[in-house]
């Protein structure tokens, strides 16, 4: 079956993405996969400056999830340029650089730095961590920041197309979608993480330094179909499904609703080589199903009348 | 650095360590061998059953304890949900395993070299002594809570110089950590190696003594980990830079004075 | 150990209450426990006239979780009050109604409906409906009518206690849970269930006819206590935790973080006896993590500085 | 009606049924008896082992087939995850068990009975025909499309007249319905009892003859069920007069003119 799919100024050998925050700079699991086998690589979340993230304990395992506060540990959008991009496979395989600031003038200063970058294929923008009490929350959460912030890439993203990520901690995340869409980004990806915590009650202690942090994996996976449902729906632009995807299914599922790909985030903990074996898996249930194709498959969901 | 892979292996034996005493706490489990180059003592597995279901997402990280061309064998307590449904494996079961991961311990076949466990933290130690070409210049110093049939004890003390502590009330924890001062400074003084595993507190001590006394010491921590690889930035601990840097991939053994604790 | 909890009007012999619409109006559960050992019972969602709920299917199982879409069937108030709680142990155990309704008007009719009967302790306000298409979402996602709704029922409510019942579906809940306080309310009670989604990629149909249904289990408890730790920060009134608790661990760690008392829901499916066994459950552990009383374990969580 | 009552019980007994041709994908299971005052056929238990983690929620539903002073019967049919698990549990695995639940299958000794199975709605027929003081009255009809030895039919055939059908092609099911029809006309006509349990596209046929050919029948439904007790209304169908009603308190058993399928 045909597996290539091209939105929003993308074109990818197959819809599987791995998500920000959850396969590094790729490089990491090299030894797991054929980097190229994979449709693309959203890299850590880069911010101007090297940042050192949040303090330890950051992860906790909840039922069927996980939350996690790194609070984008990283070396920084330079570094990453010179040291890690020129290792990746990246004429073979889509790397998109997801970028994480504080401010509309910031997220411009990083796409500019990483528009003239032949081996990036795309800006994904992040304009929802809920990890980082620096504005974070407030951002993504709001849709005339998001629609700023979009347009700031955008002026400074060249011909990089923008992807902008959006957080589910939202009454209405159909508003969120249409600023993002009025902001001109070229297609959406969500789900970030749910807003959560964990305590430990031997201790009295919150299990995250940061007290709250990000909800991932299977658990949040029924709210992840509905914000994409609610998001395909709100604008014209392509959206990336993201949230919970733990096997083949889970992805068609996001594809059902209408996503033109998806990312594998907390998955890639599951076994390394997670993400590759789903490129083949998804490719071998779309048959199974009776699917005509990946795009005959797309949104074909039936709603009630 | 050896190749690692993330293979799906059969699960030969498991096997209850010193059940007469404290039946169902301690395993030793055999896997059958990944195709693996090589590994060294330090060195770590993720493993995640293919039987678990999504309640549980996580690996659980171990430290390889042996190995041969069959076979790999680790050494588990069972302190929570994942190492009792992983003691509770049976031979013929299937477990997700990657690795080897992580750096290892320093060795220095000339250097008189203390090794320093805490409880489980013996594991490591045992491909340690087996790998060593010269054993006569180990010294192993366990420190335990549990009967000593519990630990690979007898096994390591066939081959090197083996000493033993139990911690059973308050004022022992005293002495195990007076005599831990007295030996690190004895190494210290013969410009020795002084590796160490065993908890987060153990580890501090170590730390601070080698600090004090001016020993070369290296310790190897247990973070909790969400991938193994590097990449989830979950397992994290500050080195000598006061940086964040990931305990499975730039650990688990870290200098002592390379590494805040 | 001392499991008596008092607060907002209400006094319950434990913390342990079970939510509505998981425990029918209690008399479905006698069989399997005494009712008297419950600290309390909220009934089933009740509504002026009686609803015959959303089309089927309604439910779905998901990871760690389960998706409805009932749509507050329900016989009616009037039923209820005339044939149901004369049957129920109202004097050795308070019982909760809980008010749907889709307007501020609406709400305070069924207030003063209630407002006279003997055998209701408390009204819980279910201002977070996402299931029924008819306006619950709106509600309680917008803070000024909360506090509309809230001061509507208040005013009908003679001298019954009023719990308002949070949604977790908006941006900020701490915006919601004052919203609730201004408008008089003597308690807060939340998380109600997350808006999510399941679908069927062989039928290409939702798994729910509703397509939209709540989320709720274990799945969502990271939510839930998050929100609860905002809301105790929030507000001055007392709060009860509700979402995903599934063992005594669970119900301590709503207490950890300020909740007087909880409510089980979804967890009444694992077996129809475990809100029973919960009880003793909950005492035992306390003893066992050496909390002096319930009490003095309450709201003790140690935040880093 | 019978005491409920919700108890952890011991598997006694896990069988595979008709395992020659279609090994692994029917069980008899045997379970513990709870101690319930009686219970009737038509009935059915809630079962979640009580091992089952978070991953699944909720209890699954299973007829009741057969039950002594010692034993209560299942019969199951592996179809998904949920299934799977219970067919693979062992003797002295612990299950929570709640029930007998729900109505059952009207029980008139003198009038000539008809029994319509669609698969492995033969389950609670099993006890039916065995409670029954006058098994002559009763015919049993099965449809099914795997090997007859998958099913207790030999079980029944001894005790009540039996007929059988297999849909192996699709015209096989124009045959089965034609036969339906016939046999739902004939009792029509004796104003005999119909009994029917099988899926709903068969239980929607039997409906619809049933008020075409002016029978009494009963159709026992199969809906997704979370508590079992009628308490979250997630398992409703419509009954005579439109309103909502718990298929798991209200039913599983309803007249065929009173329920909306
Ligand atoms: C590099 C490394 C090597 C290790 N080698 C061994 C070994 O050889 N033998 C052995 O018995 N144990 C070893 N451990 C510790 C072992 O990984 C934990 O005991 C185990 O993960 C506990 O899982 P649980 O689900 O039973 O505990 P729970 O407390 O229920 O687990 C909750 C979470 O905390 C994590 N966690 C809990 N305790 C530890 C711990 N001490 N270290 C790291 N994560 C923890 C778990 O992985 C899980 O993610 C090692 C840990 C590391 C990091
Ligand atoms: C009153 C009653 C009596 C039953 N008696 C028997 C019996 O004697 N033997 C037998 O083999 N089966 C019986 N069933 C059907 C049995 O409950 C389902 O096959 C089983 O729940 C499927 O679970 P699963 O996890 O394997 O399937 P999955 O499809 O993975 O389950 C997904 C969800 O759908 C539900 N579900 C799926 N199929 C059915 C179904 N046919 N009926 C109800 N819920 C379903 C499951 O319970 C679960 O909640 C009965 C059902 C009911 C309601
Ligand atoms: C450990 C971890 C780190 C993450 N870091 C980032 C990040 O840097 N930038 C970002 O946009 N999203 C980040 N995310 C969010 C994921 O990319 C993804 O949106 C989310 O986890 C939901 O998908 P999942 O359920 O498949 O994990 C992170 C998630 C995890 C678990
Ligand atoms: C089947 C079902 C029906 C529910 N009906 C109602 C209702 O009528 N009114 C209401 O306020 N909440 C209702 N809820 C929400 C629960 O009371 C509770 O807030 C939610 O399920 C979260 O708790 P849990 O995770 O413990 O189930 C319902 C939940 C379920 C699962
Ligand atoms: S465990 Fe993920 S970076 Fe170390
Ligand atoms: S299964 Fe809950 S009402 Fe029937």
């Amino acid at each position: 079956m045909d597996m290539n799919v091209t939105f929003g100024g993308l074109s990818l050998k197959n819809p599987v993405m791995t998500a920000s925050g959850t396969f590094g700079f790729g490089l990491e699991f090299a030894p797991y996969g054929d980097l190229r086998k994979l449709g693309g690589i959203v890299v850590k979340g880069l911010s101007l400056k090297p940042r050192e993230g949040n303090p330890m304990p950051r992860i906790a395992e909840t039922p069927c999830g996980m939350l996690n506060a790194i609070g984008i540990q990283n070396p920084g959008v330079e570094h990453f340029v010179t040291k890690a991009l020129p290792s990746l496979p990246w004429r073979d395989v889509a790397i998109v650089a997801n970028l994480y600031a504080c401010d509309a003038r910031e997220f411009g200063e990083l796409a500019g730095v990483l528009s003239g970058e032949e081996g990036v294929a795309a800006l994904e923008v992040n304009v929802s961590c809920p990890n980082v009490k620096e504005g974070g929350i407030a951002f993504g959460q709001d849709p005339a920041q998001i629609a700023r912030v979009t347009e700031s890439v955008k002026k400074r993203a060249g011909n990089k197309p923008v992807m902008v990520k959006l957080s589910p901690n939202v009454t209405d995340i159909a508003v969120c979608a249409r600023a993002a869409a009025d902001g001109g980004a070229d297609s959406l990806s969500l789900i970030n993480t749910l807003s959560g915590m964990a305590v430990d009650i031997r201790r009295r202690r919150p299990r995250i330094a940061n007290v709250i942090a990000g909800l991932s994996g299977p658990a949040i996976k029924p709210v992840a179909l509905r914000c994409v449902h609610q998001a395909v729906r709100a604008v014209d632009i392509p959206v990336v499904g993201i949230g919970g995807i733990s096997c083949a299914e889970d992805a068609l599922e996001f594809i059902l609703v209408g996503a033109h790909a998806v990312q594998v985030g907390t998955a890639n903990f599951l076994r390394p080589d997670f993400s590759f074996r789903l490129v083949d898996e998804i490719e071998a249930l779309l048959g199974e199903i009776g699917a005509k194709s990946l795009e005959e498959f797309r949104g074909s969901l039936e709603l009630p009348l | 650095m050896s190749l690692r892979s993330c293979r799906n292996v059969t699960v030969l034996e498991v096997a209850p360590v010193g059940q007469l005493k404290r039946p169902d706490e301690f395993f030793e489990i055999r896997l059958a061998m990944p195709d693996w180059d090589g590994w060294k003592p330090g060195q770590f597995i993720m493993i995640r059953p293919t039987s678990w279901d999504l309640d549980m997402l996580w690996a659980r990280p171990f430290s390889i304890s042996a190995a041969d061309d069959e076979s790999l064998t680790i050494f588990i307590q069972k302190v929570g949900r994942g190492t009792a449904r992983i003691a509770s494996l049976k031979a013929g079961d299937e477990v997700a395993v990657w690795g080897p991961l992580g750096n290892s311990f320093a060795v220095e076949p000339q250097t008189p070299t203390l090794l320093l466990a805490g409880g489980i933290g013996i594991a490591p130690f045992r491909g340690y002594v087996e790998q060593h070409p010269h054993p006569e210049n180990i010294r192993l110093f366990l420190a335990h809570r549990l009967p000593l049939d519990c630990y690979p004890y007898e096994l390591l003390s066939r081959r090197v110089d083996s000493r033993c502590m139990i911690e059973e009330q308050p004022c022992d924890l005293d002495r195990i950590i007076a005599s831990m001062r007295e030996q690190i400074a004895e190494y210290a003084a013969r410009d020795g190696l002084i590796l160490a595993c065993g908890p987060t507190p153990f580890m501090r001590t170590v730390k601070a003594f080698a600090a004090e006394l001016g020993a070369r010491a290296q310790v190897s921590l247990e973070n909790r980990m969400a991938c193994g690889v590097g990449a989830c930035l979950g397992c994290v601990t500050r080195d000598g830079d006061g940086h964040h840097a990931q305990v499975c991939t730039k650990g688990p053994v870290f200098w002592s004075d390379k590494v805040e604790l």
